[in-house]
């Protein structure tokens, strides 16, 4: 760097007649302005940290409650709530694989080649099976990948079909019943005992529980040796 | 951009113009990464894949192809991994499917053309695991590193899709009317200037196809072209007992083992039987506890000396007159010639080898000369171990050929062949160096090539039929004992290939038939229950051969030491222990498998001693050029302690730039120097040169720095002191400042027997298939940043020229005080209740932290974006993943887990039936794999576990234990079992 | 008058009177007549802003694969980086705080701009743990936000200290920076001729207006936030110590660390002082102002501080020696004599060797020979952060796993593109804020009696 | 449009200190002072009380550290206990570090929003700027306030006082 006589600006300087002037640069309004903005940057922050608890948790976020579009607009309300057919039926991996499974084409036709056998709504069911191009179904209930979900231990251990996925039988397009966040599903895992139920109730829908479910609960734990402590390990869902 | 890439890059890629240059020689195109570049190349793949050619970057470079070589561009399941958001169920579900659970199917995999017996795990229809196939007598439920990877070829996206006619796209159909014109010109002519050019096989069905076609067409001639055959058991056998037999042996009943340069557990169709029959001879627990000695003389370092309790290098020209050493001290033979070995070497040895008696072992190695074979088979006869330890059987290989490709290559010259169907066979690249394969080729009226890639010989062939993969194909094959097994397929082939078999039937003018009925037709002696359990058992029961009993001459039926030439220096040729002649160059988890004595991976290099590095004043990477047989190549020297003196090691199935992983690869193409299908050439001469080549290998320290890391012992000494693992060991503290943490539960543990580990590389391998361990490339290796969880270890110790060599597998320990996880800041690696050493990958961020501060160094980082998290982005790469195991993504921790995902199955499995796991139920992927069952693994909380049982020996140690992380796994301290009257040469073992 | 200064010769040159002080530092900002090679020089800072900018897109794009390291040395210069910056950051600390603890007035000239340093070091530092990671977008995990993951950070871990230590570095010396700079905003406020220079001062300047009242409260807070940041500079250098102590490594695994790591920061810290100081009193005439005694000083703490480092060497080396760890002495015969010697010696020679000189008055107060020294142990510093950083882990507990790491174009677009921004920051501070304490040097010339 | 009081100037320090002794024995007690930089002297004139600041300090320290600390035990206690490397959950001595770090960060800002807050900053628009001499422009004067409030007050009387007291420009200023 270039060596600048300083003496040069200090002369100038000293020449001039700054700051001589009115010193008052704000007006009187300036103090209440201030207090506003520093009150309302605090605001600002506290709403800000407000939403980013909160809105991961909605419904906007989640997709919890919004039905989802399929192929064919299959209806579980008529499907389990008015017909009553098992979840089993369609979903017959479910009490051994860790995925429900989804049913084939041909599931749909053991009822659809007599019942609504010409109806546009099952066009492509029909298609599907002629074709033998699968259905492209919306997952409804997805976790990301990293997530290794076992149906049939849930099932087996007596968490029904309904703790998870909601009153489907009430659902005419299915849609997410819960947020299936981390946070969500170790809501459980840390104490499952209150979403227990006898192992045989699980596929059942608006189950009621008796009245000394505390009890029945608390000698499920034993008797399905579930070990809550056990429950948190990461690798139980992280592999 | 490598060099080569932008050397092709700028021009279009024009078939006739590249067939053209190919002409002029072997290595005139190399590879997809030549044309990557080109806008042909962008279109192919745009117009048959859409998805990935939206993911290829406008030039794509080595790392890209790497990447899409993961799996097919296209494969079967394509529609199940679409978008994320969408299922898709079946349209039929198959009966015995579950979605979400496994099916294993019992199969067979060829090794050299011998069978062995595997399950595949199929998920969803896709294969995804190779294990052994317990019942399988090649196999003994063990793999190896090669079988592992049939998974990937099978998704490799290289494969040859469609039939080939001049190099233009063709249809099957087209195919088949051309060989109808062919098939009634032999008709004519009764087959008159066809050949047929065979790989190594021994289907029973293709032999019996092979007499049908003789019998249709009595003037075809068959050939075979093996490059990696070892046929002097027959010529051996032929001369000692007048009939072709070979030799099946039992290490389980061997008490003193000699093997004249034979890599019984490193090579053969038999090697994982014998690992498991020899490592179980050699179990001591107890000081009561008794094993088997080893005795190795051999011509190129492997594992198998390695293995040795006592080991002598000695160059290839030499091993006759150790046989011949031998066979004077038997006693069969007065006068004693003049031998390289060590007098007392030898007398030792033939007195254990009498001593021994019926339960010596005496094994020549299988590329030996008939002389030595047949001096190995006389000593066991005249030690009464023929019978025992020996047995002869037929061969397994039936097929009678009317030659191999030097006489199909004089015959092409000489006007008698005009035709020739190559089936499997890739001469173009394993010819030997003096035949003029390629002009003999190219004179060819018609050549019809069948192969998985539209590899060396497909470009010369007019046309080029793609095979089906073994995991595609019926078949049948028989193991090195004669038990034939069934090869069935997991799923329909791809690219819609066809099986030899099926080639096979179109040559008679069969068109239409499958595969399964030509297997079945030939087996149509057993009835349909018997097949249905041949097909669950994998091979068809009481198949194996029936030992002949001969009696030997006391002479050696006229075979004569082959005369010595001059020179000075000899050529050792070896197959690529993973690559075998090429046919594997494009796996690329064989290509980053580090080999198990050099540890080079992505090449080759040409091994020599440490003396004649000294001579000629080179060091590693060196480029030494090497002469012989009036051709040369230049090759990377490498140092290899224990190498003979004045030997060169040149190893086949490099130097291929067909394929885009192959092309990856370095290294030289020792085919160019060999002659005729010799192991050996004598008078070599070697230049070195000022020139530097690039040789990548994962362990660049090799000794051991007095550190206790690797404890061993000779038998004696652990007799006297059975605790030998703590002496001069650093003491192991017993006191933690903090409390323990109890384990109530299972606590799951490791044990590794040192003296059982072979270093085969088989666990390596199937910790990679099991765990979705991604293949970094070349560049990333040389750097250090290869990701296999589990390694191998090798350490020297002793004199550089004949060295003690030690295995270490070295995994994640699973400490219970891990110090990785106290500095972890984001709780991504934590303890869990079972005493896992939990990797969380999808919480980690890649600190790093973790690696710093493990003192066994196991993890591994994703420094780059090896393979795709995202579902969509990684297109079809997935086919060969293990669903139950998250794919890394770049800039996360990873390490062994013990394979959590198979105990988490087995926990829940058990779970629902509502009982504990029992011992032996859960079993890792790399126990899995072990020949020799050096892996035990289990719950240290179960009293009778078999872990618990190896732990409790007394050479049981942790690993580095004096640093107090209190690993669960750990080592059985290795004991050896040297002759006492030897003092062997850098004996290290005695302290 | 203190006694300090009673019993010093004087630090201040020639003779000042308020306007004179005011105006001088003043008139650097306001009148923004900067000399051209002033924009010269910026210019340049600019270009290696952008290569850091590139630098930092290539390594998120591409990944920490883009760097040398590899397996085993995972840590390479994004650490050596960090530390390095947070070294540098500590002499401006300690020459606000403890210098002003200690009543040593000599400080007032060089304590502006070494706050201003010791903030753009910790700006520039707190970069490279966040590109140091494999995910860097996730770096936010290290803190303890409410989330749907029912995440915590792991507070066993020295990297979640370290995330505390900085962010209260930062914050507090950016308080105490600020708070000194209050009354000088004061005059620039005061000063500034335009509509919006008065606004940007006099909001900044909270309306300050020197009121005997308000002084007092000042200075019995200014002078607590001194006493907060002494111990604090000291627990956050032992703090990135202990990232290394922490660590069972050899080599790491070191008791030595947090006073060693103290003293070399005060070292790197100095030697930066006297970089930024050399050029800036010579480019802008304040000779009179920082004067030949502040270098002088400087330069003394500076082999005092060395000497602290030198014997941190020795006694790593001998610890591991005494130990009788043979991991621990394998690491340190292999850190002489291995793929890092060169390195090593090179540091030995630049942080103890040279600085030796720095015993001598004339060199002392030969202002280019000084700058030499002090850019000799710039490098130096660095160097020996990376030795730590990487010799340890290349040479552990396995052989098997021992290697080296290199060092890629990426490695040292990062390097030179944050000392450039630093610079580039600097530079700007000199043109935005008064470079010297306009108030404390007032001060100063009142006590020394220096006042026309 | 009020009086707020007199603004007297004075060249040097020594002047206004005693100016503001004079002052101060002349009964006033509502006065302030205003220099560029600190003069202790004025403390005890004007009667300056010892400020509780560093009481602030204290308990913003001690407070942040034990909310942090407060939380780090709920972490690993209660919220989500997870064996880490085998130590103990409630592992103190690494807890500690990041409680001090937080105490200390915690007293920086009770001091530096302590001395905002008793200081009544910001205040932008404030009477003593009204005063035309009152600039710290040019390394600032040496002045002396004596509000209208004192009950001392006289305008004319008071400024002949600080004019004789040696004040260099002596001017009313308005609130």
């Amino acid at each position: 760097m270039a060596k600048v006589p300083f003496g040069v600006v200090n002369s100038e300087f000293a020449s001039s007649r700054i700051g001589e002037g009115m010193p008052q640069i704000f007006s009187k309004n300036a103090n209440g302005v201030a207090r506003f903005v520093i009150w309302g940057s605090c605001a600002v922050l506290l709403i800000a940290a407000a939403i980013g608890v909160i809105l991961p948790r909605s419904d906007l976020v989640t997709g919890v409650g919004e039905p989802v579009a399929q192929p064919v607009p299959f209806s579980h309300k008529h499907h389990v709530g008015q017909l009553g057919i098992d979840c089993r039926y369609c979903h017959n991996g479910v009490e051994t694989s860790s995925s429900a499974g989804l049913p084939a084409t041909e599931v749909c036709m053991t009822c659809h080649s007599q019942l609504f056998t010409n109806a546009d709504m099952l066009a492509p069911v029909r298609a599907s099976l002629a074709s033998g191009t699968p259905i492209r179904w919306q997952r409804v209930n997805g976790l990301p990948d990293f997530v290794f979900f076992n149906h049939a231990i849930h099932v087996n251990k007596g968490v029904a079909c309904e703790t998870c996925h909601g009153e489907v039988d009430e659902m005419p397009l299915t849609r997410r019943a819960h947020t299936l966040s981390m946070e969500w599903c170790l809501g459980c895992h840390r104490n499952p005992e209150r979403n227990l139920r006898p192992p045989q109730d699980v596929f059942l829908m608006h189950w009621q529980p008796p009245e000394n479910i505390a009890d029945i609960r608390r000698r499920l734990i034993g008797m399905l040796d579930i070990h809550p402590e056990t429950m948190t390990d990461c690798y139980v869902c992280h592999r | 951009m490598s060099a080569i890439a932008e050397k092709g890059s700028g021009s279009g890629i024009d078939i006739a113009a590249l067939r053209r240059r190919l002409a002029n020689g072997r290595d005139m195109w190399r590879s997809l990464d030549e044309i990557a570049g080109t806008v042909e190349f962008r279109r192919f793949v745009e117009a048959e894949f859409p998805a990935i050619a939206e993911h290829l970057p406008a030039k794509p470079n080595r790392r890209t192809l790497l990447k899409l070589m993961g799996a097919s561009f296209s494969l079967a399941g394509l529609a199940a991994c679409s978008r994320a958001e969408s299922i898709v169920p079946y349209v039929r579900q198959p009966e015995v499917l579950v979605p979400g659970k496994p099916v294993y199917y019992a199969t067979t995999l060829s090794s050299d053309g011998f069978g062995v017996g595997v399950m595949v795990e199929s998920h969803e229809g896709r294969p995804t695991k190779v294990e052994g196939n317990p019942d399988h007598p090649a196999s003994r439920g063990a793999t190896d590193a090669v079988m592992q990877a049939a998974v990937l070829t099978l998704f490799d996206p290289d494969r040859s899709r469609t039939p080939l006619k001049d190099g233009e796209p063709a249809s099957y159909g087209d195919f088949l009317k051309d060989i109808a014109a062919l098939v009634s010109r032999w008709t004519a002519s009764q087959g008159q200037g066809g050949a047929l050019l065979l790989d190594a096989s021994t289907s029973p069905t293709l032999a019996a196809q092979v007499d049908v076609l003789r019998a249709r067409y009595p003037k075809l001639n068959v050939y075979r072209h093996d490059p990696l055959a070892r046929p002097t058991a027959g010529q051996a056998s032929r001369a000692l007992f007048g009939s072709t037999l070979t030799p099946v042996y039992h290490f389980d009943r061997a008490e003193v083992i000699f093997s004249l340069d034979a890599d019984f557990l490193g090579e053969g169709p038999g090697r994982l039987a014998y690992a498991r029959d020899f490592a179980a001879r050699r179990r001591v627990r107890s000081p009561a506890d008794w094993m088997s000695r080893l005795y190795v003389v051999e011509t190129s370092p492997t594992i198998t000396g390695a293995t040795a309790d006592h080991r002598l290098a000695v160059k290839p020209r030499d091993i006759e007159a150790v046989a011949a050493a031998l066979r004077a001290k038997l006693g069969a033979q007065a006068e004693a010639p003049r031998s390289p070995v060590d007098p007392t070497w030898m007398t030792a040895l033939s007195k254990d080898l009498v001593a021994a008696g019926r339960n010596a072992l005496v094994i020549p190695g299988a590329h030996q000369s008939a002389f030595v074979y047949a001096i190995a088979l006389a000593a066991n006869a005249k030690l009464g171990a023929l019978g025992n330890t020996v047995e002869l059987i037929e061969p397994p290989d039936t097929l009678q050929v009317d030659g191999d490709l030097t006489t199909l290559c004089e015959a092409i010259s000489d006007g008698v062949i005009d035709t020739a169907v190559v089936v499997g066979a890739n001469p173009m690249h394993t010819a030997p160096a003096g035949l003029n394969a390629h002009k003999a080729f190219s004179s060819l009226q018609l050549l019809v090539h069948h192969g998985l890639y539209r590899d060396e010989t497909a470009f010369l062939s007019h046309w080029h039929v793609p095979a089906a993969h073994e995991l595609e194909s019926w078949s049948d094959i028989r193991a090195y004992d004669g038990t034939a097994s069934l090869v069935q397929p997991l799923i329909k082939p791809l690219y819609d290939g066809k099986t030899l078999h099926q080639l096979l039937a179109v040559l008679g003018g069969q068109f239409e038939i499958d595969a399964l009925s030509l297997i079945r037709q030939h087996w149509s002696e057993i009835n349909d229950e018997a097949w249905r359990k041949a097909l669950r058992d994998g091979a068809i029961a009481n198949s194996a051969a029936k030992p002949a009993s001969v009696t030997a001459p006391p002479d050696l039926g006229g075979l004569k030491p082959a005369v010595q030439a001059g020179g000075r220096i000899d050529i050792r040729f070896v197959a690529d222990p993973w690559l075998r002649d090429g046919r594997f160059a494009n796996a690329s988890w064989l290509q980053e498998l580090p080999r198990p004595l050099t540890k080079i991976v992505w090449g080759n290099a040409a091994l020599i001693s440490p003396a004649m590095a000294e001579r000629l004043k080179i060091e590693n990477g060196n480029v030494i050029n090497v002469a012989a047989n009036g051709v040369s190549l230049d090759a990377p020297a490498w140092i290899l302690p224990g190498h003979p003196d004045e030997t060169v090691t040149l190893s086949f199935g490099f130097g291929r730039k067909v394929g885009s992983v192959a092309a990856l690869s370095e290294g030289y193409d020792a085919f160019r120097l060999r002659d005729g299908t010799e192991w050996f050439a004598t008078g070599a001469a070697v230049t070195p040169s000022t020139n530097d080549m690039r040789v990548i290998t994962t362990q660049h320290h090799q000794a051991i720095e007095g550190r206790a890391i690797v404890r061993h012992a000779s038998l004696d000494t652990f007799r006297q002191d059975p605790h030998f693992v703590r002496k001069d060991a650093p003491p192991s503290p017993t006191e933690s400042l903090y409390p323990d943490w109890p384990y109530n539960q299972e606590a799951w543990a490791m044990a590794i027997d040192l003296s059982a580990c072979i270093g085969c590389m088989a666990c390596v391998s199937a910790c990679q298939a099991e765990n979705n361990i991604a293949t970094v490339g070349p560049d990333e290796c040389e750097r250090g940043q290869e990701m296999h969880w589990l390694r191998v270890d090798r350490y020297y110790a002793g004199p550089l020229d004949a060295p003690d060599t030690f295995f270490q597998p070295v995994p994640c320990m699973h400490c219970e005080k891990a110090p990785c996880e106290v500095v972890c800041p984001v709780n991504a690696t934590v303890h869990t209740h079972d005493g896992l050493n939990a990797q969380v990958y999808n919480r980690c961020i890649g600190t790093r932290y973790c690696s710093q501060n493990c003192p066994y160094k196991v993890r591994r980082f994703n420094f780059l974006d090896h393979q795709s998290f995202d579902k969509d982005e990684a297109g079809s790469e997935q086919g060969v993943h293990n669903p139950n195991v998250s794919v890394r993504s770049r800039g996360v921790m990873e390490k062994c887990t013990y394979c959590v995902q198979r105990i988490s199955a087995k926990r829940i499995q058990a779970q629902i039936e509502n009982r504990d796991i029992a011992d032996g139920e859960v079993v890792t992927a790399c126990q899995q794999a072990c020949p020799t069952r050096a892996i035990t693994f289990g719950d240290l909380n179960r009293k009778d576990a078999n872990v618990v049982r190896e732990k409790t020996a007394p050479q049981n140690y942790p690993l580095l234990e004096e640093l107090n992380t209190r690993p669960r796994t750990t080592y059985l301290g290795r004991i050896s079992n040297p002759n006492g009257e030897l003092s062997k040469p850098g004996e290290a073992i005695d302290d | 008058m203190t006694e300090a200064s009673a019993s010093s010769p004087a630090v201040l040159r020639g003779r000042h009177d308020f306007p004179e002080i005011s105006g001088r530092i003043g008139s650097i900002v306001l009148s923004g007549r900067l000399p051209r090679h002033f924009w010269t020089a910026f210019f340049l800072c600019f270009l290696l802003v952008l290569l850091l900018l590139y630098s930092i897109t290539y390594l998120i794009s591409v990944g920490v694969g883009g760097l040398g390291i590899n397996m085993p040395v995972v840590w390479g210069t994004m650490i050596s980086n960090f530390v390095w910056w947070i070294g540098i950051g500590h002499a401006g600390t300690l020459i606000s705080a403890v210098l002003l603890l200690l009543r040593q007035p000599w400080r007032a000239s060089i304590n502006r701009f070494a706050e201003a340093m010791t903030l753009f070091a910790v700006a520039m530092a707190g970069l490279f743990p966040i590109l140091h990671l494999g995910r860097p977008w996730f770096f936010y995990w290290l803190l303890p936000l409410p989330n749907v993951h029912m995440h915590w950070p792991q507070w066993r871990s020295p990297l979640v200290w370290d995330f505390a230590a900085i962010s209260t570095y930062a914050t507090v010396s950016l308080l105490f920076w600020y708070m000194g700079l209050l009354p000088d905003l004061a005059v620039l406020r005061d000063r500034a001729r335009s509509r919006p220079a008065q606004l940007f001062y006099g909001i900044l300047a909270l309306g300050w207006r020197g009121s005997a009242f308000h002084w007092a409260r000042y200075q019995v807070v200014y002078f607590l936030l001194a006493a907060l940041a002494t111990p604090l500079v000291v627990s956050v250098h032992s703090i990135v110590s202990l990232d290394f102590t922490f660590a069972i490594t050899p080599g790491y695994h070191s008791t030595i660390f947090p006073p060693y790591f103290v003293a070399g920061a005060l070292l790197s810290g100095f030697a930066m002082v006297l970089t930024i100081a050399i050029p800036l009193r010579w480019a802008f005439s304040v000779e009179d102002l920082i004067t030949v005694r502040h270098m002088d000083n400087a330069a003394k703490l500076m082999i005092a501080a060395g000497m602290v480092v030198a014997y941190g060497y020795v006694s790593e080396a001998f610890f591991a020696w005494y130990s009788g760890e043979p991991y621990e002495r394998a690491m340190m015969v292999q850190r002489a004599i291995g793929p890092y010697a060169p390195l090593f010696w090179t540091m030995l020679g630049l942080n103890c060797g040279l600085l030796q000189l720095l015993w001598f008055r004339r060199i002392r107060r030969n202002m280019p020979l000084l700058f030499a020294i002090a850019i000799a142990v710039n490098i130096g510093m660095w160097i020996e952060r990376y030795i730590i950083v990487v010799t340890g882990p290349s040479r552990d507990y396995l052989p098997s796993a021992w290697g080296e790491q290199s060092l890629t174009w990426l490695d040292f677009g990062i390097l030179f593109g944050s000392i450039g921004t630093f610079f580039a920051l600097i530079f700007l501070f000199i043109r935005i804020l008064p470079a010297i304490t306009i108030f404390e040097v007032e001060e100063l010339a009142e006590e020394e009696g220096k006042l026309r | 449009m009020s009086l707020y009081g007199l603004m007297a100037a004075f060249a040097d320090p020594e002047a206004l200190i005693d100016a503001a002794r004079g002052m101060r024995e002349r009964g006033y007690r509502r006065m302030d002072a205003f220099s560029p930089f600190p003069l202790e002297e004025l403390d005890g004139i004007l009667e300056i009380p010892k400020t509780r600041l560093p009481w602030a300090v204290l308990v913003g320290g001690i407070t942040c550290a034990a909310l942090v600390y407060a939380l780090i035990w709920y972490s690993v206690e209660v919220d989500y206990p997870i064996n880490v490397g085998g130590r103990p959950l409630h592992s103190w001595p690494p807890f500690v570090v990041i409680a001090f770090e937080a105490g200390i960060l915690g007293a920086a800002f009770a001091g530096f929003l302590g001395v905002l807050v008793a200081n009544g900053l910001p205040r932008y628009y404030h009477p003593v700027f009204n005063a035309e001499s009152f600039t710290y422009a040019r390394g600032g004067r040496f002045y002396l306030l004596i509000e209208a409030t004192d009950p001392k007050y006289r305008k004319s009387v008071t400024k002949r006082q600080l004019t004789r007291l040696g004040a260099e420009i002596v001017e009313e200023i308005e609130a």
